[in-house]
């Protein structure tokens, strides 16, 4: 799997692309913006093209690690294969999930300016 | 494809899992014949390639350390509209009645067994000898 | 703007007759393969995108060039008839083409250009139609100008044929003469005319006469003198007192000692004089022959033939050794120390006793002569860790030889081929020989020279 | 260090399918030093394509022979390169050296000519009343 | 694999999706418009993701069957893996092969046009 991070108005996107399971879990959970408590990360999935309970896991890791859990981790563009994961395991109730990555930015900096 | 048996046998580290997934996907793609651009046929193939990793990296997590290389063997069989799908490591024993996790207490594992229940018909586990066998089926 | 690269397979069917070890597209035209000049030439002139055609196979191209990424393009490859004219080849590219300009060079010609020319505005600028044009060769361009420019600019540019060895002679020195200052061309340092690759062991004594153009890998030994005007390729090892004048040696080529090369065309173990085309293929490898990587080297079928045979001289001295080892044991004259050498994998070492016997008396004589004090290493080459016969075990401390990239450089051994020689070749030379012997030979002639090292080292010890 | 992954399956035409694909998917954790995407693709469409022919040759032979028998597919994974061996129960076979010529409009007969192009290395061996071929290709 | 057919005027455009080998071989063989000596097909391989050479040796036998050897089949629109079959079997020197389909049914018309 490959990271690529850019970011828009204070905002950090991560877009995956590849598989997101327990080999690949890791890099994410170990990812820097990921880590920072402070910072609001929207997670694109378009290019996911598998994930499994590692990979759930590790995304539901990482909103724990922000102070406010249920704003910290924005999603984005899952595609049906993801969202069948998401919906086995319930998680989808953890997360605001966009499918374009702009709303997706635009709620999480509404957010972030909001309790900041 | 009737009462044929297939078996791969991958040393019981993570790296290999996608091979084991992407193996019971293509094993699913086979048994569902053409109709595997259908939503059921996908449905049918992405079942096995979620229980088939669930199932791979649980037993490569509770391998056992030890000189000899651990290994993981699946097995598929298919009769009768049912695709069945073995996994026979040699860990300790296990159970598959584990709790369903509460998702609001943000748990981060636990979800391998949920998923395995949820996207098959049918799971058992029995122990052989000294082999888990965890044994998981679905119908067409 | 993009470009078609288009070709057939006739044009130029006689590179694959003198010169069969090279795809004629990657022929190398001074240090850069032929192809890469056109590429180059087709980004100066504003090309984003650049597809080969051919009637034939591109394999080989492709391996080489990929996805053009190296040069900042987008390089795709389709496949054309040999009779499609220039239109019928467009209609079989028009995704590719769009509604861009295209610029098509067809036929197999060389372009002579100069980087120093603005050839971007100026193809933007030029009418439809041909541009330039020379027997078997064409430029032609598509579509409308997109910008005017003033007529002062100039950019001119001239094709050369490709057609026989003589041009091809002719266009290689001319690219090495006009050097870096036209072309695009690698290898350039602070002094002028001489372009050097990596890897290149020159000998103190060697003599370099610019212009000189020398690949990757390769090694001149004493006395040689390169130049003027020699284009040596990559992989190439040229021995003592050799020189090479106003000549082309291709990849993986050796030359043996005492040859002059004036003029010629040296590839494998043929040597074409580009002015008659004719060629002359040289029977005695210790003068001119190919290195190809020497898939005999590590291959099963070699370890197997040094086993068999190191298990047939175990058995034949199995009786003197029984005799002789315990005597020299006892009488002190057998001394065996511990001691570890550098293994055939890169990053391996292997532990190996050092074996010396003092050849004072009767018993110790014939236990040297008959190699005895080599015997328990045999057993080695039976699992493998040691060839029956390669190069001289080097300590773990040593540095370990590079070599060309191609040529296997160490592979240690019961005997060394340098002891196979009807000289005894020490330091240098020993490397050169066993270095020549690993790109050559394979099981069967090791089983010739495994007995001649054997009689060498019986001769030459019985005589002390 | 080199592991070994072993795929059991029956002579039948569509495991041929399943052989090369599990073979696509293990070259593909093949690490090779140019993170070059394209290069990646182009190793695992090369063992997807080998695969698929060899097996698919041990299947038609086996027809031939109305010999019901199961293929073992064996891949030695390394760090950067990976064999693949498919031992099969028909009788021995020949492989000539000569790739069918084009202009006899031929329809089959390619599988080893594309074999022996896009492995590095090809060989066919007897083992007991076994056919066992081996490549093998480095990143 | 599937096949899905159109026409254009009397050319026939056969696009196959998905994998052609000896598993999937038959069904390209016992099309109507590819068996029919006199239909002149174009072959639209866009969506074919992986062909062996027993795919190879179906879509040769198909040209073998035409009326006329030289166009009788049209390819257009091959990947990379797919193209690379073909040369290294040399087989592409007995199709025309084009990067856009409408390109190729217009050659096949104007070549049926010249032969009728």
């Amino acid at each position: 799997m490959t990271i690529t991070e850019t970011s828009k108005i204070g905002i950090a996107i991560l877009s995956l692309y590849g598989t997101l399971d327990a080999l690949s879990a890791p890099e994410l959970r170990n990812n820097r913006s990921i880590i920072d408590p402070e910072k609001t990360v929207v997670i694109d999935l378009q290019q996911v093209d598998f994930i499994d309970s590692s990979g759930i896991g590790a995304i539901v890791s990482a909103s724990r690690q922000k102070r406010q859990p249920s704003g910290g981790i924005v999603l984005a563009c899952m595609n049906d294969r993801v969202r069948k994961v998401f919906e086995i395991t319930n998680a989808q109730k953890l997360f605001h999930i966009f499918d374009d990555t702009t709303a997706a930015v635009d709620f999480a900096s509404s957010r972030q300016s909001a309790s900041a | 494809m009737n009462n044929s048996n297939i078996t791969l046998t991958l040393p019981a580290e993570r790296l290999f899992a996608r091979v084991a997934r992407q193996t019971a996907s293509s094993v699913a793609d086979l048994v569902i014949g053409d109709d595997r651009h259908e939503p059921a046929g996908r449905d049918f193939s992405h079942a096995f390639e979620l229980a088939v990793s669930e199932a791979f990296t649980n037993s490569v997590t509770h391998a056992r350390e030890s000189a000899t290389p651990q290994v993981v063997k699946l097995t598929f069989f298919f009769e009768q509209r049912q695709l069945v799908v073995s996994v026979h490591d040699a860990n300790d024993p296990f159970t598959i009645e584990t709790p369903v996790p509460d998702i609001e207490s943000y748990p981060e594992n636990g979800f391998g067994l949920l998923i395995i229940r949820k996207v098959m018909d049918h799971v058992t586990y029995r122990r052989e000898g000294n082999y888990n066998i965890i044994s998981m089926s679905k119908t067409l | 703007m993009k470009t078609i690269l288009a070709f057939r397979e006739s044009e130029y069917a006689w590179v694959h007759e003198k010169f069969p070890c090279v795809h004629p597209l990657l022929l190398p035209l001074c240090n850069k393969p032929f192809i890469e000049f056109l590429i180059d030439f087709a980004i100066l002139a504003g090309s984003s995108a650049v597809r080969i055609l051919c009637d034939g196979g591109l394999g080989e191209v492709e391996r080489y060039c990929e996805d053009g990424s190296r040069w900042g393009i987008d390089l795709s490859y389709a496949s054309i008839h040999p009779d499609d004219s220039i239109h019928a080849m467009l209609g079989k590219n028009r995704k590719f083409c769009g509604e861009e300009r295209v610029m098509i060079v067809s036929g197999f010609s060389f372009i002579r250009y100069d980087k120093r020319y603005d050839y971007k505005s100026f193809v933007s600028s030029m009418p439809p139609g041909e541009w330039s044009t020379c027997p078997g060769g064409r430029i032609t361009l598509t579509g409308v100008p997109t910008k005017a420019v003033p007529d002062w600019l100039i950019a001119d540019l001239s094709l050369m044929p490709l057609d026989s060895m003589t041009s091809y002679y002719q266009a290689s020195m001319e690219t090495l003469k006009t050097g870096e200052s036209r072309y695009v061309l690698p290898g350039y340092g602070d002094e002028p005319e001489c372009a050097f690759g990596r890897n290149v062991v020159i000998s103190k004594s060697v003599e370099i006469r610019k212009p000189v153009s020398i690949g990757n890998n390769v090694q001149l030994l004493g006395n040689a003198i390169i130049g003027p005007s020699a284009i040596i390729g990559s992989n190439v090892i040229i021995d003592r007192e050799s020189s090479v004048e106003s000549s082309i040696v291709f990849d993986n080529t050796y030359i043996g000692e005492h040859l002059e090369i004036i003029g010629r065309i040296a590839s494998g173990n043929r040597l074409n004089d580009p002015k008659s085309g004719a060629s002359i293929a040289m029977e005695d490898p210790h003068l001119l022959s190919g290195i190809k990587k020497n898939r005999h080297l590590r291959s099963l079928p070699r370890k197997i033939v040094h086993a068999c045979v190191a298990l047939v001289i175990i058995a034949a001295f199995f009786i003197p050794f029984i005799i002789l080892w315990p005597l020299l044991k006892l009488g002190g004259h057998w001394k065996s120390s511990p001691a570890s050498f550098l293994a055939e994998r890169t990053d391996e070492t292997m532990p190996l006793a050092k074996v010396e016997v003092d050849a004072s008396g009767a018993a110790a004589a014939i236990a040297v002569a008959l190699s005895l004090d080599r015997y328990f290493r045999l057993f080695r080459v039976v699992t493998g860790q040691l060839a029956l016969i390669g190069s001289t075990p080097l300590l773990a401390g040593e540095s370990r030889p590079d070599a060309p990239a191609y040529v296997p450089a160490y592979l240690p051994g019961v005997f060394s081929y340098a002891e196979a020689e009807e000289w005894a070749a020490t330091g240098g030379d020993a490397t050169i020989v066993e270095r020549f012997h690993l790109a050559h030979s394979n099981p069967l002639t090791d089983i010739g020279l495994v007995i001649k090292a054997f009689i060498n080292r019986f001769q030459e010890k019985s005589t002390i | 260090m080199s592991s070994i992954i072993t795929l059991t399956l029956p002579g039948e035409i569509m495991f041929a399918r399943l052989a090369s694909q599990t073979a696509s998917s293990l070259a593909d954790l093949v690490i090779g030093e140019n993170r070059e995407e394209s290069a990646k693709r182009k190793f695992c469409h090369a063992f997807e394509l080998a695969v698929s022919e060899a097996v698919t040759n041990s299947v038609t032979h086996a027809e031939e022979f109305d010999a019901p028998q199961m293929l073992t597919v064996t891949f030695e994974f390394e760090p950067r390169q990976l064999t693949v061996s498919v031992r099969d129960a028909n009788p021995p076979f020949s492989i000539d050296k000569s790739a069918p010529d084009i202009e006899s409009y031929p329809v089959h007969g390619f599988g080893l000519k594309i074999i022996r192009e896009i492995m590095d290395q090809f060989t066919y061996r007897r083992d007991g009343d076994a056919n066992i071929i081996t490549m093998s290709k480095s990143l | 694999m599937n096949i899905t057919e159109t026409s254009n005027g009397a050319i026939a455009i056969v696009a196959i999706e998905g994998r052609l080998d000896a598993l999937s071989a038959p069904e390209l063989r016992n099309n109507r418009s590819v068996i029919d000596p006199e239909k002149t097909v174009v072959l639209n391989l866009e969506k074919l993701d992986f062909m062996n050479s027993t795919g190879l040796g179906a879509i040769v036998g198909a040209l073998n069957q035409k009326l006329q050897p030289d166009f009788g089949i049209v390819l257009s629109c091959m990947n990379d893996d797919v193209r690379s079959v073909f040369e290294i079997t040399n087989v592409q020197k007995l199709f025309h092969i084009f990067d856009d389909t409408a390109a190729a049914v217009e050659f096949a018309t104007t070549r049926q046009g010249a032969h009728t």
